[in-house]
């Protein structure tokens, strides 16, 4: 366990956060805060170098989620060695580059707080000992090259191109991290000590194919290899040090990074050896020769990049520890030359205003010192001797010619080689020769001069080290190299040289023949064809944005078709729904086995056909509104009537008031709608709807009449047995609702109460204009008001009555409480909503608020004395003059649910009753114009 | 008996379906009626159709299921009643409201569909 | 109880068939009220009181359906 | 005493009606009556309805007699029209002049003409002189409101001066 | 795992209260708000803000209790559980009541900036709306669940609406009307189910379905059928979802963002009813059988909601239309986890379903942020529009995205993860598939709203005043619940522990009834 | 004794139950509004009292107690009867069922106008 690994990985996070969050105002403080992250963890990488070079590998591991196998769990390898400090080391020179790139007016603080981010996510992906972490920060460069490519988010091409790179990579994470699972899955453990242990058992798992997919469709895409390779050149829309840092050392080559970290467990197969070596043939080829066709310098570098990468992996694939020797010193010697190159262009592009080459020229006139340092790196990307790119190059061309055992291979991997190296050569050429030589500078608007200082230094620092490795690599590179590969391959490592003279070999004779190849292919296309004139469409990116923009359109187009916002659409669905998952299986299961029916009482043939007539008019009447309201209370009626047949009071009584009060209600809002439905609906549809309707109706009424016939066991017998010893009710049905399952109705009263709560916040600032006003003030109605003062009193009498019998007798809190509140509500319509209220000043709102409180304290009374909530209790206390006067606890629930029910029903009635008209402009109510005419429009079918 | 009963709770449900289908909201509001009423009597029934015996205790009878009717479903109605009742007047008063702020009683009507 | 069940029928006829609305009211009106013979007549059948507070509520209450009804015809606006 | 007991009559009536509701005379329930019989009234007393003035009540019996007994009869009479052929029936409107001016008189008496079968009370008009008055069978105007005049209002005058 | 079954003791103390808590403060503290609205704004939030504190503490000690292991029961009224009601907490419930009492408070927070004066009785509203959602999270009946179900909708009904007007009327008309509708539904199954068998105790029934005849099994598979039927209705899974966009995305920020635990309410109800009542999963057998047959509809149609929830984000011309469809999503993968059915898919599901709901909320109230910020534009999509505060709007917006989206390192990426890991082997191929494609479209999504909304803003046009500043407590709101989201991540372990356990509970009913028959009355007799 | 009583019994409740029966009866059979009106009060009156009465002695005689509470029944009808009628008369004026004679002494010309009959159907 060493601290240092932590502390390093945190350290660009926490920088970048106090970056976002203090934003420093100073550039200079900005540069140094983000310099010093990088600069500390390269401290920090150098005192654990000691022992990475002895061939330890400190670790560092926290749990996190062990269920899942993630840990945190840090590892210090030599390939995460030789990463890390390549992250850190070019970071440095990014930031330091970056300083006096970015202009006055950008944001400095945000560039280098994501340049930060991604920092810290390169290196999390690199250090990482356990494979769902790595996916994970694998996952985080993906975000934060998206935010860093996006940086100049007014440019229409830096935003496409950011989202380009976070789709196809993220695309490629998603898999990875499947793959990352299979692994584990298979494994046992996402360790990468274990996994990396593991690669017998990994290829010859039969998911080996599946996780190979998974994992090669992540690195592909993260490495830009064909056909993934088309989002690399437009992620150039980033500000330059951006692409030199993300296109040259770190981004993109966290796919060849995974390819080296995974090969100990998934190289060295024929599957492997194919795909991988053959998607970097392509790729190699495939970008070196569009590199050759671009007119923009770090259009040109990208597909250079493309090419290198499609290199690298084609050593991968190669799959022998030379191979990957080789593969993992091209991966350094890239970075420094192509970072360099891309500063290059950075500052030809800061400083002419373009880096379009065609039209640039003649700058090392202008530019001296960045020329030469540009040309210099150019050769080595050109791989000229004496220059890094040439070692690396002369491995790959030597490793090409030596493949074992597929004698198909090895020629057109050797042609491949040999092409590549002839279009290496003629890209660089054209860079060189565009920018530095012939005529030009054309139409750039501005003095060219030399750089800042400090802008140059770290291209100096980058081409040194080409130069410095490409003349004495053993000196310089071959320790990293070294510990690099043992990372990867272990004691496998084999036996190489790093000198820069071979001898007279064949590598050495294809190198000669690249460089005279591509000279020679440089100025036959320039003579042949004018290059300037190509126009290269970006073939990927098309097919890009067709695919996405047909992935929006189709969305679209099927989300707003599906999802209309059409209640009757949803209803629909719910309805065939109920079919396909209720109906159809369980009617077909259900079959015979239903009993008898009982016979029926003359009274009830009666009841049933008042129901039957009733309904079947209201759906026939149902769109002149105020008649079928009136059919519908004769089928109320009729239902409260079945409760009376078949032993049921306390229901009957119930639904009896609750259809005067709906009836009421009804009217009610029947005066702020039209009277009558208008026919939207085509024949077509009616049928169709009532064919529906008819299924569910039939379906339902057979499962009711199963259920029915079915012999009948139930808790009743017990509620019956307790309810008069227990629950001190004779009422079974009401000691249910209050003392059995008072729970239910603490529910039941809270929905009543808040139904009043939704009406009045519905409806006291609106203002509703009636569908129809009827001329004249209201008449006079002395009669009937006389007799309805009689009345109220009297009904106040019958309904204390009916709430204290309640517990013994058909009644309780919620039928008396309607007894009160429909005499209110007949007040309410004979005298009008003013005379009552002016005088009858009940605030309902409170009214229901205490109802709750009430119910609620009686249930926690017992709780104070140790029983549960609600439990209810009973005394005979003697009153004086009155006697025995029988007290169950349960009484006090009731009277709550009697003033919710009247607060909530009165609340509900009155404010209905009482809706304001809308205002006239001038401010003044009056009598609300005709409603508005109904928009005759169609429904969709 | 039982047939009656599950065919008018049958009629009530085809009913109610058909109407809370049509695209009105004082239709839609009707259907929701008479489904409920459908549902009730089918909640009731579940603790099967018996006459003339409400359970409401007297002295000297046995209570068990023979001379009682099983009270639970009917508190359940009941339950179900108030519920249905708190509902529909919500329901009324938004339809109301929509049909005001929005200008049409349909029930998609006023409004750009998805937005 | 025959003539009553009768009784409610007719009601119903008049209830469905119109023509104007208080022909309806009126139907719906005489339907509660039968159904307050129903409800004593079940009660004897049954030797039971039980029915009492229903037929009570109707008759006091019933009355209510039929006012506001017809408070609708005459002022739309049933509480002014 | 007066603010107390807003509405004797109505005190009187809850009192009895609650009784007659609990049937059980016992203390507890008499208590219980009491109190709303006081507390009711009051409540309703909020509403403000126009006060009643009582005169003779002794002639409530000999109303109430009558009324009952009219009742019995005209019952006869009208389901016996029912039963009959509709053509020999010759409904019609008569506007009856009322000489009572309390509103409950009025009340009381257009209740017992809607509650004597064959004639229902349709419209007071707004000055309360007249009751528009609908009857199954009206055969002579004069002689019908000469009839409801001097059988009822008469007494309801002494009843509600 | 064998539960411990709570011995009988004296419930002297406030702690052997605890399940029945989180259901009665929210509504003695809904209640007293009624009585004091007329005091004004000041000392409602007091009580609102005591109501949430307390309750975080009681749902924080519900969960310690319940991760000991214990069932406990609750009988309401001290009647035996198949007589009377029965609270249950397990571990499910507890984590539930505690996700919705942390999600009420960023929302209660965010919703004292200001919208509270608007919308009238919200206090008292929200605070009966905790009161459903938690009785329907507690509740052992299936009845009372039917009642707990409607007191959590009809509050919402007026969040919903308090205050609102025009469109969101319409929409409120679509979303009661449908929930009219399934809950006309459940109180047909639950008639049917006590018609059938004769008790409304979801223990009881358990019992009682695996003794039931094959006739009797025919109507609790309708009755099981139809209340899938209404629970896939509240938790928006396909066919069934269409009337959740325009709802959500038409509620205010707070309603809306508490409304992202409302499907969750649908998901929990399949996995309690159907874990116990209609058969034990892990276990075989004909009620097994039940089980299984319902069960089978439930990946595809997870499946497919999650593509079409996808598609929807993807089409969304509106932030909060985009925001909607991810909530949709988040259900669907809850579906697909819980349908899977093995203890590892349902604990992943388990803590899917807590990141979700907090993250959902947290996109509601940043989306709200934004569109404020945005002047005219609002949170059209199709348009770029100018934006105030781009910085830390941006953050907000970001993380939340990272979270939904299950990239990493959010919660998001470790609940997706441990679904993954979990998917048995038969079922990775389409289930593997549909995940991680809709991930990745969930990250075009969202990458192009990010783009449209932060890097294509326009400078802030001279005409129109500029918007006031996203008041600190709204953000803080916001953050809040993204900071829970990263107590998730980084609490990853003890968290799946958790889960873990609770699914382990789930999958193992047969202590649950042992536990509801084990509980005994204080007071009464077991048994007459 | 007994037998008499219930021959009474008897006798009350067909009357009763033939009030009511008239009462629905004319609503089927008469042709207008105003006439149908005149139904049920026989069934409010007589029909009612009528299965009251022979309520109260059944429940007395036959063993449930004695108890005047049915009166009650009458006693709210009584009170409430006059008010439907009266309500519904109006409401048929209103829309114009039945043209009302012009009241003696009043100022020519109705103030209210005649609804024509929108409702009918
Ligand atoms: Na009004
Ligand atoms: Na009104």
């Amino acid at each position: 366990m060493v601290f240092q690994l932590p502390l390093l990985l945190a350290l660009p996070f926490a920088f970048a956060v106090v970056m976002l969050v203090w934003r420093p105002a100073s550039r200079r403080t900005t540069a140094w805060l983000a310099g010093i992250a990088p600069l500390i963890g390269l401290g920090l990488l150098a005192a654990l170098t000691p022992a990475v070079l002895d061939g330890s590998v400190p670790q560092s591991i926290h749990p996190w989620v062990p269920q899942l196998g993630l840990t945190f769990s840090l590892r210090l390898d030599g390939l995460a060695w030789m990463f890390a400090l390549m992250v850190l080391a070019i970071g440095v020179l990014v930031v330091m580059y970056a300083r006096y790139y970015l202009s006055q007016n950008e944001d400095a603080p945000k560039f280098f707080g994501y340049l930060l981010l991604f920092m810290g996510s390169m290196l999390g992906m690199v250090v990482a000992g356990n494979l769902l972490l790595l996916a994970i920060f694998w996952e985080l460069t993906s975000i934060s090259s998206f935010l860093l490519i996006g940086y100049w988010s007014r440019q229409n091409e830096a935003r496409e191109g950011a989202r380009m790179a976070l789709t196809i990579t993220g695309a490629g994470g998603l898999a990875l991290l499947g793959g990352v699972i299979m692994i584990g899955q298979v494994v046992g453990s996402y360790e990468l000590d274990a996994v990396l242990a593991a690669g017998d058992l990994l290829r010859a798992h039969p998911l080996y194919p599946a996780i190979l997919a998974l994992v090669l469709a992540g690195i592909f895409t993260k490495s830009a290899q064909f056909p993934f390779h088309f989002w690399l050149p437009h992620a150039m829309a980033a500000p330059t040090p951006v692409s030199a840092y993300l296109h040259s050392a770190t981004m993109v080559k966290a796919g060849v990074f995974l390819l080296a970290r995974l090969h100990p467990a998934l190289a060295g197969t024929e599957l492997f050896f194919y795909v991988v070596t053959s998607v970097g043939a392509a790729t190699l080829l495939v970008g070196a020769w569009n590199a050759i066709f671009q007119h923009d310098l770090k259009g040109l570098l990208a597909y250079s990049t493309i090419s290198h990468l499609g290199l690298i992996t084609m050593l991968f694939g190669l799959s022998t520890p030379m191979a990957v020797v080789a593969g993992l010193f091209h991966i350094l010697n890239h970075a420094t030359f192509k970072a360099s190159l891309f500063m290059a262009a950075g500052i030809i592009d800061h400083e002419t205003g373009t880096r379009d080459m065609r039209r640039l020229g003649n700058l090392r006139r202008y530019l001296p010192f960045t020329s030469a340092l540009a040309i210099i790196a150019a050769l080595a990307m050109a791989g000229i001797p004496l220059l890094n790119g040439f070692l690396s190059k002369e491995m790959f061309f030597a490793l090409a010619l030596e493949i074992e055992g597929h004698a198909g291979m090895r020629t057109a991997a050797s042609v491949v080689a040999f092409l590549a190296g002839v279009f290496g050569v003629a890209y660089s050429l054209r860079f060189v020769h565009d920018t530095f030589f012939g005529d030009g500078p054309r139409a750039v608007d501005r003095e060219i001069h030399e750089p800042p200082r400090f802008m140059k230094i770290p291209v100096e620092v980058l081409v040194v080290l080409c130069l410095a490795v490409g003349v004495v690599p053993a000196w310089t590179i071959a320790p990293v190299l070294a510990t690099a590969a043992h990372g990867v391959l272990g004691d496998a490592v084999p036996e190489y040289s790093l000198a820069v003279w071979h001898g007279f070999n064949v590598p050495l004779m294809m190198s000669l023949g690249g460089v005279i190849g591509g000279g020679l292919l440089y100025l036959g296309l320039r003579r042949l064809i004018n290059l300037h004139a190509v126009a290269r469409h970006a073939f990927g990116r098309h097919l890009f944005r067709v695919n996405t923009r047909a992935l929006l359109t189709n969305a679209r187009r099927f989300t707003f078709h599906v999802t209309d916002g059409s209640l009757q659409r949803s209803l629909w669905w719910v309805l065939i729904a109920l079919l396909a998952v209720a109906g159809l299986p369980t009617l077909t299961a259900l079959g015979a086995g239903a009993g008898a029916s009982q016979p029926m009482p003359a009274l009830g043939w009666a009841v049933w056909l008042v129901a039957v007539a009733a309904t079947v008019t209201t759906v026939f009447l149902h769109r002149k509104r105020l008649l079928a309201l009136l059919v519908v209370g004769a089928v109320g009626l009729a239902v409260s009537l079945v409760f009376v047949l078949m032993s049921a009071p306390d229901l009957a009584l119930t639904q009896l008031l609750v259809e005067l009060v709906t009836i009421a209600l009804m009217l009610l809002a029947l005066n702020y709608l039209p009277q009558q439905s208008v026919r939207t609906d085509n024949n077509a549809r009616r049928w169709r709807d009532g064919a529906i309707a008819l299924v569910i109706g039939a379906g339902i009424g057979t499962l009711a009449y199963a259920m029915m016939t079915r012999p009948l066991d139930t808790v009743a017998t017990e509620l019956l047995a307790r309810s008069l010893p227990e629950g001190y009710g004779r009422n079974v049905v009401n000691v249910i609702l209050v003392d059995f399952r008072g729970f239910d109705t603490f529910g039941e009263i809270t929905v009543f109460g808040i139904a009043g709560l939704v009406v009045h916040a519905l409806l006291r600032r609106a203002r509703i204009a009636a569908d129809e006003v009827v001329p004249g003030v209201a008449d006079p109605l002395p009669m009937p008001s006389n007799l309805s003062h009689l009345l109220f009193p009297l009904a106040l009498a019958v309904s204390v009555y009916l709430f204290l019998r309640g517990h013994n007798a058909p009644g309780g809190g919620f039928i008396a409480g309607l007894v009160l509140a429909v005499p209110l509500l007949l007040q309410y319509v004979l005298l009008g909503s003013q005379h009552v209220e002016s005088r009858l000043g009940f605030d309902y709102v409170r009214c229901i608020g205490i109802g709750l409180l009430v119910a609620a304290a009686t249930g926690v009374v017992p709780m104070l004395l140790g029983y549960p909530f609600l439990t209810s209790g009973h005394a005979e206390p003697r009153v004086p003059l009155v006697g025995e006067l029988p007290l169950a606890s349960a009484m006090g629930f009731d009277t709550g649910v009697y003033l919710v029910v009247f607060g909530g029903a009165m609340l509900i009635l009155s404010m209905m009753g009482t809706v304001r008209p809308p205002r006239a402009p001038t401010g003044k109510a009056v009598p609300p114009a005709p409603a508005p005419a109904e928009p005759t429009n169609v429904e969709p079918a | 008996m039982e047939f009656a009963l599950a065919s008018l709770i049958g009629l009530l449900t085809a009913a109610g379906v058909y109407l809370l289908l049509r695209a009105r909201s004082f239709d839609v509001i009707l259907g929701l009626t008479l489904l409920s009423y459908a549902t009730n009597l089918l909640i009731f029934s579940s603790g099967r159709l018996v006459i003339g015996k409400p359970p409401v205790l007297e002295d000297g009878v046995a209570t068990t299921l023979a001379h009682y009717t099983d009270p639970l479903p009917q508190a359940l109605v009941l339950t179900a009643i108030v519920i249905a009742f708190a509902m529909t007047a919500v329901t009324i008063v938004i339809a109301m409201r929509s049909r005001s702020d929005n200008g049409s009683d349909h029930v998609d009507a006023g409004g750009e569909g998805m937005p | 109880m025959f003539m009553v069940a009768a009784a409610m029928l007719f009601s119903l006829y008049r209830l469905l068939a119109g023509p104007s609305v208080p022909d309806r009211i009126l139907a719906l009106d005489t339907l509660y009220i039968n159904t307050i013979a129903a409800l004593m007549l079940f009660g004897m059948q049954l030797h039971s009181t039980i029915y009492f507070e229903a037929a009570l509520v109707i008759a006091m209450l019933g009355f209510v359906g039929t006012v506001m009804l017809s408070k609708y015809v005459l002022r739309r606006d049933i509480v002014e | 005493m007066r603010r107390l007991l807003t509405s004797p009559p109505l005190s009187l009536a809850v009192l009895l009606l609650w009784l007659l509701l609990v049937a059980d005379f016992s203390p507890g329930q008499l208590a219980i009556g009491v109190i709303l019989a006081l507390l009711l009234p009051w409540l309703a007393g909020l509403l403000e309805p126009e006060r009643a003035a009582f005169g003779r009540t002794i002639a409530l019996l000999a109303l109430t007699r009558r009324v009952l007994w009219d009742m019995i009869l005209s019952n006869i009479e009208v389901a016996r029209r029912i039963l009959g052929p509709e053509r020999a029936l010759t409904p019609g409107f008569v506007w009856i002049p009322l000489d009572l001016t309390s509103i409950h008189g009025i009340t009381a008496l257009a209740s017992i003409i809607t509650l004597t079968p064959g004639t229902v009370s349709a419209e007071l008009s707004e000055d309360r002189r007249f009751l528009l008055v609908h009857c199954f069978n009206l055969k002579d105007a004069d002689v019908q409101i000469a009839e409801i005049k001097t059988r009822y209002e008469s007494l309801l005058m002494e009843i509600f001066p | 795992m064998i539960a411990a079954v709570e011995a009988p003791v004296a419930l002297t103390s406030l702690g052997a209260h605890l399940p029945v808590l989180p259901i009665l403060l929210p509504l003695l503290f809904g209640a007293v708000l009624l009585l004091v609205e007329r005091r004004g704004i000041a000392l409602q939030r007091t009580i609102s803000w005591l109501g949430v504190a307390t309750l975080t503490a009681v749902a924080a000690a519900l969960l310690l209790a319940a991760d000991t292991g214990t069932i406990s029961l609750y009988l309401v009224g001290d009647w035996p559980a198949r007589l009377g009601i029965a609270l249950v907490a397990d571990r499910t419930s507890a984590l539930l009541v505690l996700t919705t009492t942390l999600l009420a408070g960023a929302c209660l927070l965010y919703a004292c900036a200001g919208w509270d004066r608007r919308a009238i009785h919200f206090h008292a509203l929200f605070q009966l709306q905790l009161t459903g959602l938690n009785g329907a999270f507690l509740t052992g009946d299936l009845f009372n669940l039917f009642v707990f179900f409607e007191v959590m909708l009809i509050a919402s009904y007026g969040l919903l609406l308090s205050g609102g007007r025009g469109p969101r009327m319409r929409a409120g008309l679509h979303y009661v009307v449908l929930n009219i509708t399934a809950s006309t539904l459940f109180l047909i199954a639950l008639g049917l189910l006590y018609g059938v068998l004769g008790s409304l105790n979801m223990a009881e029934l358990a019992l009682r379905t695996s003794q039931a005849g094959a006739a009797d099994l025919a109507l609790v598979r309708a009755a099981s059928g139809i209340l899938l039927v209404v629970f896939c209705t509240k938790a928006a899974l396909v066919p069934l979802y269409l009337w959740l966009p325009n709802a959500y995305s038409r509620a205010p920020a707070v309603v809306a963002a508490l409304f992202a635990v409302m499907t969750k309410v649908g998901v929990y109800a399949v996995l309690r009813v159907y874990t116990l009542v209609f058969g034990d999963l892990a276990a075989g057998g004909e009620a097994a059988a039940l089980a299984g047959w319902a069960w089978e509809w439930l990946l595809p149609a997870g499946l497919l909601t999650l593509v079409l929830a996808t598609l929807g984000a993807l089409a969304s011309k509106s932030l909060r239309m985009l925001v909607a469809f991810l909530v949709i999503a988040s259900a669907a993968t809850l579906f697909v986890a819980i349908s899977l059915g093995t203890a590892a898919a349902i604990s992943a599901g388990l803590y899917y379903l807590v990141h979700s709901t907090f993250v959902a909320g947290a996109l509601f109230l940043v989306v709200d942020l934004i569109r404020r910020q945005r002047g005219a534009v609002g949170d059209n999509l199709d348009v770029a529009g100018p934006l105030r505060h781009n910085a830390l709007l941006g953050l907000l917006f970001g993380t939340a995205a990272i979270s939904v989206s299950g990239m990493p390192p959010l919660s998001g990426f470790l609940g997706k993860v441990m679904l993954l890991d979990a998917v048995p082997a038969d079922a990775v191929a389409w289930t593997w598939s549909v995940v991680l494609v809709t991930s990745l479209l969930t990250v075009v999504a969202l990458a192009r709203t990010a783009s449209q909304t932060f890097w294509r803003a326009q400078p802030w046009p001279q005409t129109t005043p500029l918007p006031a500043p996203p008041s600190r407590i709204q953000v803080a709101a916001a953050a809040l619940l993204l900071v829970y989201g990263i107590g998730m991540t980084v609490l990853g372990g003890p968290i799946m522990r958790y889960t873990d356990a609770a699914a382990a509970q789930l999958l193992a009913p047969a202590d649950y009834v042992r536990a509801a028959h084990g509980a005994t009355p204080q007071l009464r007799e077991p048994s007459p | 004794m007994n037998a008499a009583l219930e021959y009474l019994l008897a006798a009350l409740l067909l009357i009763g139950s033939g009030f009511v029966l008239v009462g629905s009866l004319g609503l089927i059979k008469l042709s207008d509004f105003f006439k149908r009106l005149h139904g049920p009060t026989k069934a409010t009156t007589l029909g009612v009292g009528c299965i009251l009465l022979a309520s109260i002695g059944h429940h007395a005689w036959l063993g449930d107690g004695f108890g005047l509470r049915e009166i009650l029944v009458t006693l709210f009808l009584f009170i409430t009867a006059p008010v439907s009628a009266h309500l519904m008369s109006l409401a048929a004026l209103r829309i114009g069922l039945e043209r009302r004679p012009p009241r003696p002494g009043a100022r020519s010309g109705d103030p209210r106008p005649e609804n024509p009959d929108r409702r009918r159907g």
